[in-house]
């Protein structure tokens, strides 16, 4: 097989910690092919599955608000490739690429958006609480950082339990400054959890750009205050995402406590449902755009002969059908039961 | 003078204060060129500048704590927190130092804040971004609570509650926001509505239906349809306030139809209403001749399907429905 | 079988249910070797060791969040939060998090835990040391919350919370914790005492009294006196878990009595005995005869000085005078 | 004059950041004489005002609990003395030596104490709650790190104002680890507030020491989440404590932003009213207090031949003096009125 890498993004480049610590060994070239496959199949998912998302929220399926992941597959991916089942993830609300990721079922996640009474969360929860831990998610979450708690608590668990799980921490950017943020690294690398925080800088909270909201460069720098390793990788090259997540997840499993990875990305859309974007201009989503991690990835599995251009247009195309399915799915599903608004408040 | 809505109005309002009083400035997330989350403040970052139109990082304690502080020392922040679920961030801020410095220190300091912020259910937004948390606020001893019901309220009460000095937090109701079926004339330049007075938005002599925010509007729709059906009389008060509480206009109310219903959207275990009907007892025993009643949200989070939502809510169905059978006509 | 305090009953019901059940474990600040600030948890650290008995760093948030997701994921956490006012520093996690991921997840979560946390006035601590937040907490879809008011329920109670599947607020009173006075045989081991069940601590005929915690003892402390000065017969009601509410025991006591007077240390605005008289009023109206008043704290923060705290606070005394005014016999 | 400095703490010294960048004038050369008398004077008066509060403890007058600032005397008049009259300062829990430094009233100080009606708060506060707003004293905070909020105001209000006044906000090592630390601390190097964070790490929040609530050594260390300058010092030195915040309050009020400032100190007495010290030795404490903040000093105004021993016994006994009386005003001060129990909740 030909020496083969996922092609540079030059806008992150200028912004990445040096690497060459984590990248020893390269564990990608350990997958099996269907493994590295199942990687695209899932990056193209998550692609179509927002597009029609998306559409709903066109055609005012989508009542309240929903956060689409479009352009940052790859961090979803490559993060939960590198992990095992039965590690645990905490999401946040931009939150359907780790769903996919993690193994959710498309239906039951399409049905939910649409508040059908067989979806998710019974139409209860809708896109930013789509929980399931049966795949060991730990679900979404309104609240920017109400997530990081959680994580905690579930790598605690583990430690407790003595399993060797690890918890993977999904966060925004915008998320790292809230108070939360601090007391969870704080508090996790005190009692050196294996919790992997997985930060996807999109360079935006909302509107607010990286440089209004922190004084500093790379987030990363905050595992400064913890005392604990962190990194900042290209978050568009799932590859590195692989790699660098599935390295950490093994320093963790061994009780070296929490690591901190930012892992620098783009969102293609708008904050939410409504976002005229005045904050950014289109030529910087257009120069993203040219990173676009599905496409990188899908170059690199031709030229390193893993898969062929045809096989990969077969996936794609199955990815389109198999969302549509899911699309229909929910739009046949039926509404919730009235008599469901107050049942789930207590457990018995 | 005219006609503008509930977000406009409030808009308004906090222009004028701004081109009045040096002193105020805004800060939150997203208010500045992006106007916030609901659009609110567009336009005010172009006029104002980023130092008196401040973006914050997501970080509702130190917004919080940061008006405080500015309030203690002669500023009077206007500060937004996106939607009122969030305040569960900054609740210490709110709770522990807004409320509590004027009484702690003696009454050595004042704390004139607003914290604006949307509030309530309706819109599919689901659990994190929906709640009625009236009731927290008001039971904290320090804070005034507003909840206006229109645009011309919203306006005169929002100025007001820029000078008072105390922390005042405004719930703004996110259906009134936009909804042009409520936009009303609205005076240009400034007028206030003081703090603590409800006001009696349709008079009437069968039945006192005690509302707030949103729910007055409900309740008017209801009024409206009984009287053209069914020749029914309902006295609408609009609370205005609901800290500090107008018990005076409520009992006022409550002895000429002998009848009170309280109307919320937030659940009803523990809710603000239960205050209101308490104290009707208290001081209007003999007043009622039925035992009032409370339509209110279900005791549960707010769903995100909207079926789901709208069977948790009240609704003017409901309100109806529970007038009748107080009126024993169902 | 041993004549134990408040504190004492707590720290054995956390003793069994630790030795009973190893996914119990506790977490908090200063719980270790130090005890906790009030030393309750004294001896468990050497008993059980630093995994299952957990110091924290200052982090209210992290800790109730550390809670809830160990909770979901199988353990059944005890955390304390060293004054129910620190409460505010994680709210968030208490009212978005804590009582919401079940119904959001349409039930496909459980969130076991139990929020332990010092309570009320009394103990000169000052404004943010003394308050009794029941209201905020009995508000929220979710949460149950427990208010035992002596050693014998306080265990009982707690080990009923430790093995319920929600999460449990849990407010210990201060002024109870060491109290000898209040001491009381308490069966070892284990014991239940169901939640949402109240108790009729005395029973009476004359009026129905209603309180919960250390509001109990002095609700009992007045009616002895009353009883013996004057042959006035009070009942005395403890709701001892106030959500769910056991409003069926009231109702039927205030059948008996015909006299309502519900007593609670709360600030009396927005109250949570609103909720109650509130509930009596909508589902026995008939049954009283005067109207229903509450004896509660006064509007304001708790003061710190000594005198001052007492009158914020209700008493034996205002809660005699109260009663007394009620039947018409001041 | 004879060079002269202050004697080393030996536990100090190991733990210190090198702190020649900020050494470079030594501007407590520059003071007059008298002002650095008065650092000494303030030291006694909040030494023996704290042992006089620990007699009200013993004797029962304190009725809830209350919080002793003695050993770590040269933070609060180091710091203090480095800035103006009107500049804010923001205070904590442990709160008497800061508003003593700032200048406030030991008599009324007193009386707050022990619930007197003419105390500062009218007893409504108590000591954790003690403000002076005549003083520019924001106040002691109930809430660990609730001060620092308002604090992060006060700067802001002088930049709106366009003034040129610092804030001091002081905060204890385990504030360090809450959530509002971080937002604080991340907001204010947004904005480029002239806010100088000063943290008395003395080693213990309540019984947890620093190495059971965070994985690193020097707290300092955390400007790098906030793109800030930041330095460990001796906090008991009040010569070092005095340069530094001179230093750094210059570099605030032209602009430059929040700095950290760590300085570590000892607390001598148990964290508050109630505390057996099981979590550390007496061997310890003793260790500690052969660094007398106050001796040290005083040993070099003497050896610098700015005072005589004899004058310093006399600001010594004065101090004593000084707080009998206080203690006298307190005991016969009146209780409050029984009718102020429901005034101030509100301002007109
Ligand atoms: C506590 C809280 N504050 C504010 C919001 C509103 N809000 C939702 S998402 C968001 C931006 C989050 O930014 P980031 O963490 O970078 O995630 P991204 O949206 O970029 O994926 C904001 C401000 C919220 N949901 N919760
Ligand atoms: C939010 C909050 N949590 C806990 C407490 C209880 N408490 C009071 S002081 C203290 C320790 C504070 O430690 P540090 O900040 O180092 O200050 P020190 O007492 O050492 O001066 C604690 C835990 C509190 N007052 N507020
Ligand atoms: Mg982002
Ligand atoms: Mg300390």
């Amino acid at each position: 097989m030909k020496e083969c890498k996922v092609r540079e993004c030059a806008i992150i480049k200028k912004k990445l910690t040096d690497l060459k610590d984590y990248k020893i060994v390269d564990r990608y070239s350990n997958l099996k092919k269907e493994e590295k496959v199942e990687m695209l199949k899932k990056m193209y998912h998550i692609r179509y599955f927002e597009s029609e998302v998306e559409q709903f929220i066109l055609k005012g399926q989508i009542y309240g608000t929903c956060h689409l992941y479009i352009g940052e597959e790859a961090n979803a991916v490559g993060a939960i490739t590198a992990i095992r089942k039965d590690d645990w993830i905490a999401s946040h609300h931009r939150g359907h690429g780790h769903c996919i990721a993690k193994g959710s079922d498309i239906n039951l996640m399409m049905a939910e958006l649409i508040g059908k009474g067989n979806g998710y969360c019974k139409g209860k929860g809708g896109s930013m609480h789509i929980a399931d831990l049966h795949t060991y998610n730990l679900g979404a979450n309104g609240i920017v950082g109400g997530g990081m708690g959680v994580a905690v608590g579930a790598a605690l668990t583990n430690k407790l339990k003595k399993k060797d799980g690890v918890v993977i921490c999904f966060i925004g950017d915008g998320s790292t400054n809230n108070g939360i943020f601090h007391e969870s690294l704080n508090i996790s690398s005190v009692w050196k959890l294996p919790l992997i925080y997985y930060c996807e800088n999109n360079q935006y909270g909302m509107s607010t750009s990286i440089a209004n909201s922190t004084n500093i460069e790379r987030l990363s720098d905050r595992k400064a205050s913890y005392g604990i390793e962190g990194v900042t990788i290209d978050g568009n090259n799932v590859v590195d995402v692989y790699n660098v997540v599935s390295y950490f997840a093994e320093q963790c499993r061994t009780g070296k406590g929490p690591v901190f990875i930012e892992g620098l990305t783009y969102r293609w859309r708008g904050h939410s449902k409504h976002d005229s974007q005045v904050y950014r201009t289109k030529d910087e989503v257009e120069q993203w755009k040219e990173y676009d991690p599905i496409i990188r990835y899908k170059e690199f599995l031709i030229e390193s002969e893993i898969i062929t251009a045809d096989e990969a247009k077969a996936i794609e195309d199955q990815a389109v059908k198999d969302i549509k399915a899911a699309v229909d799915f929910a739009d046949k599903s039926p509404y919730p039961d009235l008599k469901e608004v107050e049942t789930d408040v207590y457990a018995d | 003078m005219s006609e503008i809505t509930y977000l406009e109005a409030i808009r308004d309002a906090i222009r004028e204060v701004m081109k009045e009083d040096e002193s105020v400035f805004l800060l939150g997330e997203d208010i500045g060129l992006y106007g916030g989350s609901f659009g609110l403040t567009n336009g005010l970052f172009a006029e104002f500048g980023s130092e008196r139109v401040k973006d914050t990082p997501i970080s509702e304690s130190a917004i919080i704590g940061t008006a405080v502080g500015s309030a203690i020392t002669g500023m009077r922040p206007i500060l937004e927190i996106m939607f009122s679920d969030f305040t569960g961030c900054g609740w210490d801020q709110i709770m522990n130092q807004a409320a509590k410095i004027r009484y702690m220190f003696g009454g050595k300091a004042k704390v004139p804040m607003v914290l604006r912020t949307a509030s309530g259910g309706g819109a599919g937004f689901g659990p994190h971004h929906s709640q009625s948390l009236e009731a927290l606020f008001a039971h904290i001893p320090g804070l005034k609570v507003v909840m206006p019901s229109n645009p011309y309220d919203a306006k005169g009460l929002f100025i007001s509650s820029v000078y008072d000095n105390n922390p005042v937090i405004f719930l703004e109701h996110k259906c009134l926001y936009k909804n042009k079926k409520y936009a009303q004339e609205v005076p240009d330049g400034i007028y206030t509505i003081p703090l603590g007075k409800g006001e009696v938005k349709r008079p009437g002599k069968d039945i006192s239906i005690v509302a707030s925010s949103y729910m007055v509007q409900k309740s008017l729709e209801a009024a409206e349809i009984l009287q053209k059906d069914m020749q029914i009389n309902c006295e609408v008060v609009d609370l205005r306030t609901i800290r500090p509480l107008d018990i005076d206009i409520i009992l006022e109310s409550v002895k000429k139809t002998g009848k009170l219903m309280c109307v919320e959207e937030a659940c009803s275990f523990g809710s603000f209403m239960g205050e209101v009907i308490t104290q009707v007892i208290e001081k209007g025993f003999d007043l009622l001749d039925a035992p009032p009643i409370r339509i209110a949200g279900k005791n549960c989070p707010v769903p995100y399907s909207f079926i789901l939502e709208q069977e948790m809510l009240p609704s003017v169905e409901k309100i109806k429905d529970g007038i009748l059978n107080m009126l024993g006509k169902n």
